[in-house]
């Protein structure tokens, strides 16, 4: 019971051990908050004064070539009407979109290195969200108040350096509203979330699904995630094996990458919390392709059913050897990571996947069947690339509604405030997506409860509706 | 066909073949979102006229050994022609392919978008495409050809001119970026992601003046010599004070994220000079250098962290000796680095090269597989990894700023810039150097072979080891993924882009290979793919790299002799005749 | 008569003497190999594993490494004849394997793979390898000729950026995701050896390799060309002298090192069903593995090494680690493969069927 | 024990190929010994197990009285023994005053930390090389002497052998061990090899083994003469006792009719 506490309200457990091994009053002497405040409204002042040293630096070349042109571009700013009140009182002020300018929303998302299809999938939902905001796909934006909105994509390299350098590129821009992103959990937690949180960026991510980015303890105030947590998942895969298919004993294995590990560790918690037994915990690495030593290893133990919360690349060649190798009798589940036309046509018949619940997008069903694939085919040239387009297509309307929401024009100068969208994104309730229902909760989780299912691949293709389906919530 | 009209045809097929390919791997449709002068061109068409212009230029150039100066007028013109023919007739036949046979050609192919073939067409029908292709084509060729006629000076001058405006388009997100951020008005040099007009013939005149002026005086050098003050003697000491405040005021003219990324250079600077003496001056090809930063990163993740936190929520108790203070864990993390070092370099130190390669590039894997294996979770953290890594404590400062992380870390660069140059103008180094080209001849003069390539061993892997403890601290995570094999290749590809054994290179391959990609991020889908390009065209043209050591380019224009044929081996056989 | 200087001290000269270096290493050889035994009879003791199983993963290794022997001849004969490593051998192995995918996915569509799978797998053999054949010509022509004569880290170089190079070329032309090979029925399923079934896949694969091998061994031994490859590998110059085209040698090797490497694609997909573009860079680096095992050079040495690479990399973390109680330990397949090299070029720094190096050496 | 070297019995196999076999040698301080032998005799074979780069299959070497069985070149070098090699191997990539200066290593201490605080204690210890270098390029005269600074690959081929003797030299050795020093030198140069052999031993007290093809030279310098084939010593004693002897002819001979046959 201790370990699935710990899975499900990891801030009791965390603060404790945080914080008992170290005596209060050393605390203070090692993070004197009032002194490291000070400090940093020190730096703050010296780098207002960074505009000025740089400025005598370029101010040569500045006064030499631009003499004439110079006043249009200052003059744009603000000459009637000026900030609005909410701004001034708002803790990290307003992004300012002049007129005429575009106002620029981020993405971070991973689109190089062999995670690509999970990010550029989780992209072109937002491109298509962006296109789609006025009723229509004509390949043309959206615009906000006579503002178009435009979208700077970064790169999150689904890894921390890559969510690092990400975040601090368009942190550094202060024409960026919002970030969508990142695509892997390791990206965001302490890395691309913090950054964006000191400058008042939110960051909504479509598929982050570690318990840690919105656990109490380790959550930063600017961020939110439309993507169900990884808890409710193994949660609901626990249910389907030991409630709906009765197995007793299963087996788990990760590719070594944060997500499947922790997929397979939230899962193992829940199946033991129901009274199953984990016969075997195996891993594999990326690139592998000869399974049949792991599952001699677990076939050793013949659990009842296996769980494989992997990549599509080692995905489909484990089931098919995992299919030779175990026999028909035990049950082979994977999870989200694995929807994709390669893999159902590898996999074959009988494999179950798990999952947000496609056939309960309830509202949209139609929109996402009729409108939404076809368009994504036809612009992009294939089925969705990964699971996640379409929780990234609620994210960037999510952002577009708290942006409507909290602009104001004075001027012709458009004011966004920063904590202002933040909070908007927060009071998001009941708002109708494409996955589902979407009502953000007090620590950024907008799937707080989220349908997850288990799909059975028939015929070559994911059943479209579920053989087994839970509404599970946080808390 | 005269010979030169023949290889002037030669040239632009060739020239036509690289528009294709360049449209059938993404790069086109990818660069076309990319303005060069807002709402007049884009990066991909910019990027076809400069392959057009290129081959007219090359097929217009005079041949080696003194052949008659071809007619490059001409043949510039004519080999821009076949180039732009070259794409049109493939754009028209793929055209056919698509809407005549109705053959799903990008099930195969997936870049042959149908954003790809407006953008060869000209948004034009097909045919209409081909032939405004081939007459850019033509145009292009021909105005290359032409820049024979004019005189070295003024090609150079259109020649900086016209990088310096294609450079300043593609920087235009972030140089817009920088300027808002210190409240100049650039609204007349940038329009969104591209350069205004203005901006564009602003930014060729001015560099091409600037380019023609320094002519004028004789060169950048006479140019500072003219400022009062300085002379010949003191000149070095003016450049180098000049360099250093120039290091020193950088991080506070350029942005957080400039900063940041300039960091990161500082850290490849490190792990590139590390590598630099096992490869350099050592002669050992490492490809698991990869394994000393993720000591470096780990044992100072271990050391340091306050609780290790796992991504996956659970929390596990304070790491092993939690609390310790970065500067007691790096000393510690480097002894922990160099006697890794010495266990993985002395069983494999006496083979040859190519497996030393091999097995080295093992270790790297080696150590990955450890840190990743739930065998050492305990420790490592697994897949998740170790977070909440203390920053580096200094003054109080907040090091996670990219501002103040960078002068820590080119503090920390300096520093191995400084081992550097001592260790090889010693005794040591040469004592390396000999070793490195003949290792016969050097035992043979007494150096001890063993000591040495371990002495390399052990430094690379401290320097290394201090790289990714500055990685750990700054990014508060170690995990995994961050020490692929990718990282050993990165780290090599800048020694020898910057010149194998050379230290400033180390210094200029960081830039260029770190800095540059990350500042034009936005293509790294194509970031490996042009990075493999780089590599293979460094070591066909300039193998010594771009600021070459001296003593090593002379070695790597020295024919190597086959391997089984060394001296010795062959005295051997002479017993044997 | 002389003086006990320092530097001909009797201390320092037994040190030197002894090889202290030699005693470490074989007593880290030592200690790991009793740990792989002590491992190997916990697990046997413990008996989680019946010998059906062995076998069958015996099998299954023998199947794999059948692959990487293919692959590995290319290496082998790439260096036997430029002592350069062709690091990018992975890449040209991927081409044609992904390139076939679309012929695969044709004839599927037509029903040929069900209906003809003989004519079916032989054309994808053949697409495979000229594929395969045609990256690695264009390879040596662009990428190594230039570099003839070049010290050895230069062209090792040009080879991990033409790697990189050809995996995101491929890239940008099939897209990045896995795809799945269309099956082909007739090899799928179980053939009865005796009664122990044998999947088909892997006994066809074991005996394409043997056949490529075969056809291999026959070009280099029995014919003109296969002659005229061996001299260059002797001494360039000599061969040139006695009337070899060089160029024409080394074009040809790089060929038929590229269309081996296509045809092990098409034995990989036989087995795994799967093609992406990273599905090179692997197999390719434990080929070059099973090549330095087997002895760099030696066709034989590359057959052998891709074997015992093949098996070990299947059985032993099961042999050898689980009895030790490690947790996960098919995830430490490359420090078993890494290991294993490691131990074998100290003892036989040649490889098993290299040429042993000089006496000093040692 | 009065010998500087004193080797017995040396054996060493390739293969199936006996390169040497059980030779007895001795060499004695401020002697100059010519080896001699057709080609493939085992000549260089010898050398090489000698400095140590080969280690025989049987036998003993004493050298100083030191038993230097088993020890690697460089501990050799250290010992006081300095080789020059049949085909020219210089550090290429060096000037030529490196080259020399790379002769000292043994004699020198300086590690890391002196290279990184670059002592005082450092500091003259290069300089003390440095002059010990310049010291033997000056024993050549101005043939490398005024060319420090060249490359090593730009000397021409006489003085490349010069330097590769100047290097064997830097080491502070007692014995040279010269493999065909005169290969490739017109007359006048091989005139001057000879003095310049003769003012090693004479003026700078060096012991001296060479390996040469060239009679003349052999005549010239060598003390005693060992002549080698098959492997094996044939016979061994002053030029003239060992130019007479029949066996020696006749491997010579041998040789040649053979050269001639071809």
């Amino acid at each position: 019971m201790v370990r699935l506490e710990t899975w499900l309200g990891t801030h009791n457990v965390s603060r404790a051990s945080l914080h008992s091994p170290i005596p209060a009053r050393l605390r203070q002497q090692l993070w004197p908050q009032e002194r490291k405040l000070e400090r940093n409204r020190l730096l703050m002042k010296l780098k207002n004064y960074r505009g000025l040293m740089a400025l005598l630096v370029v101010l040569a070349l500045v006064a030499a070539a631009c003499g004439s042109s110079d006043s249009d571009g200052d003059s744009d700013g603000s000459t009637n009407g000026g900030p609005p009140a909410v701004c001034a009182s708002d803790a990290f002020g307003c992004v300012e979109v002049a007129s005429g300018d575009p106002i620029k929303i981020g993405s971070l998302l991973v689109t190089t290195g062999p995670n690509s299809s999970l990010g550029l999938d989780s992209q072109y939902g937002i491109e298509m969200a962006l296109d789609y905001a006025d009723g229509t796909f004509d390949d043309t934006n959206i615009t906000i108040q006579g503002h178009d909105v435009v979208l700077v994509p970064e790169d999150d390299g689904c890894s921390a350096e890559g969510g690092t350098a990400g975040a601090n590129k368009l942190a550094a821009d202060t024409q960026i509203v919002a970030v969508i992103g990142t695509s892997c959990s390791s990206a965001a937690l302490g890395t691309a979330d913090k950054i964006l949180g000191d400058k008042g960026v939110t960051l909504i991510s479509p598929s982050n699904t570690s318990p840690a980015l919105t656990a109490e303890a380790t959550r930063n105030p600017f961020y939110f995630r439309t993507a169900h947590n990884d808890t409710l998942q193994g949660a609901a895969v626990a249910e389907f094996a030991y409630n709906f298919e009765g197995v007793k004993t299963a087996a788990t294995i990760h590719d070594g990458s944060p997500y499947a590990e922790g997929l397979a560790n939230a899962f193992a918690a829940s199946f033991e919390a129901l009274g199953g037994t984990i016969t075997s915990q195996d891993a594999i690495q990326v690139g592998d392709t000869d399974f049949s030593g792991v599952l001699a290893s677990i076939q050793a133990e013949s659990p009842e059913l296996l769980y494989f919360p992997i990549f599509v690349g080692e995905g489909s060649l484990l089931v098919q050897q995992a299919k030779t190798t175990l026999g028909d009798s035990v049950v082979l589940t994977g999870s989200d990571g694995l929807w994709s036309d390669d893999f159902y046509a590898a996999a074959g018949d009988g494999v179950f996947l798990s999952g947000p619940d496609v056939s309960a997008f309830a509202g949209d069903a139609a929109l996402y069947k009729d409108i939404f694939l076809p368009r994504y085919a036809e612009k992009y040239g294939s089925e969705p690339l990964s699971a996640f387009h379409a929780h990234a297509w609620d994210a960037a309307n999510i952002v577009l509604g708290a942006i409507e929401k909290v602009a104001v024009d004075s001027g012709g100068t458009l004011y966004i405030p920063r904590s202002g969208l933040r909070d908007a994104i927060a009071a998001t309730s009941g708002y109708t997506g494409i996955t589902g229902t979407l009502s953000c909760n007090g620590n950024g989780d907008c799937q707080p409860s989220a349908t997850i299912a288990v799909f059975e691949i028939v015929g070559g293709k994911q059943a479209a509706d579920p053989v087994f389906s839970v509404v599970k919530s946080l808390e | 066909m005269t010979p030169e009209l023949r290889r002037s045809v030669r040239q632009g097929l060739i020239g036509g073949a690289v528009v294709l390919y360049l449209a059938s791997v993404g790069m086109l449709v990818a660069f076309d979102a990319r303005a060069i002068i807002t709402n007049v061109v884009n990066f991909a068409t910019v990027l076809i006229v400069i392959t057009f212009a290129a081959f007219g230029y090359l097929a217009g150039r005079p041949g080696k050994g003194g052949e008659p100066a071809q007619p490059f007028l001409l043949a510039g013109a004519v080999t821009g022609a076949v180039a732009g023919a070259t794409v049109g007739v493939v754009a028209v036949l793929v055209d056919f392919l698509i809407t005549g046979l109705e053959w799903d050609v990008r099930s195969m192919w997936t870049s042959v978008s149908p954003t790809l073939m407006e953008l060869l067409s000209f948004g034009q029908s097909p045919i209409v495409g081909a032939l405004l292709m081939t007459l850019l084509g033509f145009t292009a060729g021909l105005a290359a050809g032409s820049l024979h006629l004019a005189t070295t000076i003024t090609r150079k001058v259109i020649l900086l001119g016209l990088m310096a405006f294609v450079f300043g388009a593609l920087g235009a997100p972030l140089f817009k970026v920088m300027l808002d951020g210190m409240h100049i008005p650039n609204r007349w040099l940038f329009d969104r992601d591209g350069l205004t007009i203005t901006g564009a013939i602003v930014l060729f005149a001015a560099f091409g003046l600037a380019r023609l002026g320094s002519f004028r005086v004789g060169g950048p050098r006479q140019a500072l010599l003219k400022v009062p003050g300085t002379s010949e003697k003191n000149l070095r000491w003016v450049i180098s004070v000049l360099a250093l405040l120039g290091i020193a005021v950088l991080p506070w003219i350029v942005n957080d994220f400039v900063s940041d990324v300039l960091g990161f250079v500082g850290l490849y600077i490190l792990l590139g000079l590390g590598l630099n003496i096992v490869v350099g001056f050592a002669g050992l090809l490492d490809l698991g250098y990869v394994a000393f930063y993720a000591v470096g990163a780990y044992s100072v993740a271990i050391l340091t962290a306050r609780s290790s936190y796992l991504v996956g929520g659970s929390v596990t108790a304070p790491a092993v000796a939690g609390y310790t203070n970065f500067w007691v864990a790096v000393p510690i993390t480097i002894l922990i680095a160099v006697v890794i070092g010495v266990a993985i370099g002395a069983p494999v130190l006496r083979l040859r090269g190519d497996y030393l390669a091999i097995v080295t590039l093992g270790f790297g894997e080696i150590i990955r597989t450890l840190v990743l294996s739930d065998w050492l979770k305990a420790k490592f953290g697994g897949p998740q990894g170790l977070t909440e890594v203390a920053a580096v404590p200094f003054f109080g400062l907040n090091t996670r700023d990219p501002q103040i992380l960078y002068y820590l870390i080119y503090a920390f660069a300096g520093l191995a810039l400084f081992i550097s140059y001592r260790l090889k103008t010693s005794r040591v180094g040469r004592a390396w150097a000999a070793m490195r080209e003949d290792e016969d001849i050097a035992e043979g003069m007494g150096v001890s072979v063993i000591k040495y390539k371990l002495l390399a061993f052990a430094t690379g892997a401290a320097v290394g080891s201090l790289g990714g403890a500055f990685f750990a601290a700054k990014l508060s995570v170690a995990n995994p993924g961050s020490f692929t094999l990718l990282v050993s290749i990165n780290v090599l590809a800048v020694v020898v882009l910057g010149g194998i054994g050379s230290i400033p290179g180390v210094v200029v391959g960081s830039l260029v290979l770190v800095g540059l990609p990350e500042l034009l991020r936005e293509f790294g889908e194509f970031r490996l793919h042009i990075y493999g390009a780089i590599l293979i065209a460094i070591m066909i043209l300039k193998p010594e790299g771009l600021i070459p050591d001296k003593r090593r380019a002379l070695e790597l224009h020295q024919p190597d002799h086959q391997p089984e044929k060394s001296v010795l081996s062959a005295e051997a056989t002479e017993g044997i005749q | 008569m002389t003086t006990q200087s320092a530097a001909g001290s009797r201390y320092r000269l037994f040190l030197e003497r002894f090889p202290v270096r030699r005693f470490v290493l074989v007593l880290l050889a030592l200690v790991i190999a009793y740990g792989g035994a002590a491992g190997s009879i916990a697990t046997l003791r413990a008996g989680r594993f019946s010998g059906e199983v062995w076998a069958n993963l015996f099998i299954s290794g023998v199947a794999r490494g059948s692959v990487y022997a293919i692959i590995a001849l290319g290496y082998t004969l790439v260096y036997g004849i430029l002592f350069i490593i062709n690091f990018a051998h992975g890449e040209v192995f991927m081409a044609g394997a992904f390139t076939a995918y679309f012929v695969a996915v044709g004839l599927a569509s037509k029903g040929m793979l069900e209906s003809n799978p003989i004519i079916s797998i032989g054309i994808l053999f053949v697409v495979s390898s000229l594929v395969s054949m045609g990256v690695a010509i264009l390879l040596e022509r662009i990428a190594y000729r230039p570099l003839r004569g070049a010290p050895r880290l230069v062209p090792l170089i040009t080879a991990i950026g033409a790697s990189l190079f050809l995996q995101y070329t491929f890239r940008g032309f099939y897209g990045a995701n896995a795809r799945a090979y269309p099956t082909i029925p007739a090899i799928q399923g179980t053939w009865e050896i005796g009664s122990f079934p044998v999947q088909k896949v892997h006994l066809i694969s074991i005996l394409g390799a043997v056949a490529l091998w075969l056809v291999l061994f026959w070009i280099v031994e029995r014919t003109r060309v296969g002659r005229e490859m061996r001299a260059v590998g002797e001494d360039r110059e000599i061969a040139a002298l006695m009337g070899v085209d060089v160029d024409r040698t080394i074009v040809f090797t790089f060929g038929i090192g590229g269309a081996l490497a296509g045809a092990a694609g098409i034995l990989y997909v036989f087995l795994f069903n799967q093609v992406i573009f990273t599905m090179g860079f692997f197999p390719g680096l434990k080929a070059f593995t099973a090549a330095v095992l087997g002895g760099i050079g030696s066709i034989t040495g590359a057959a052998l090494g891709g074997l015992i690479l093949g098996i070990l990399e299947t059985v032993g973390p099961n042999l050898f680690l689980d009895g030790a109680g490690v947790p996960s330990p098919n995830q430490l397949i490359p420090i078993v493969a890494f290991g294993i090299l490691v131990l074998v070029l100290i003892f036989l720094p040649g490889g098993f069927l290299g040429a042993p190096d000089d006496k000093s050496r040692a | 024990m009065s010998h500087l070297l004193d080797v017995k019995g040396l054996s060493i196999r390739f293969g199936g190929v006996q390169a040497v076999n059980k030779v007895d040698f001795h060499a004695d301080p401020g002697e100059i010994v010519g080896v001699i032998g057709p080609n493939g005799a085992g000549k260089t074979t010898l050398f090489n197990i000698i400095t140590g780069f080969y280690s025989p299959d049987e036998g003993t070497m004493i050298f100083d009285g030191h038993n230097i069985s088993g020890l690697k070149p460089n501990a050799l070098t250290r010992l006081g023994m300095a080789r020059t090699f049949q085909s020219v191997r210089l550090f290429n990539a060096m000037t030529v005053l490196e080259n020399a200066m790379v002769g000292q290593h043994t004699r020198t201490k300086a590690g890391v930390w002196g290279a990184l605080t670059r002592s005082s204690k450092t500091k003259s210890e290069e300089d003390r090389i440095r002059e010990r270098a310049r010291e033997v390029l000056a024993f050549f005269g101005d043939r490398l002497s005024g060319r420090e600074d060249a490359l090593a690959s730009d000397l021409a081929y006489a003085d490349r052998r010069r330097l590769e003797i100047a290097r064997a030299m830097a080491t502070d050795a007692k014995l040279l061990l010269l493999d065909e020093p005169a290969a490739g030198m017109n007359p006048a140069e091989k005139d001057g090899l000879i003095s310049q052999i003769g003012r090693l031993r004479s003026e700078l007290g060096y012991s001296i083994i060479l390996i040469e093809h060239d009679m003349p030279v052999i005549k010239s310098v060598s003390d005693r003469v060992v002549a080698l084939d098959h492997g094996e010593k044939i016979t061994e004693g002053t030029y003239d006792e060992v130019s007479t002897n029949k066996q020696v002819i006749e491997a010579y001979l041998g040789k040649a009719a053979e050269e001639s046959h071809l």
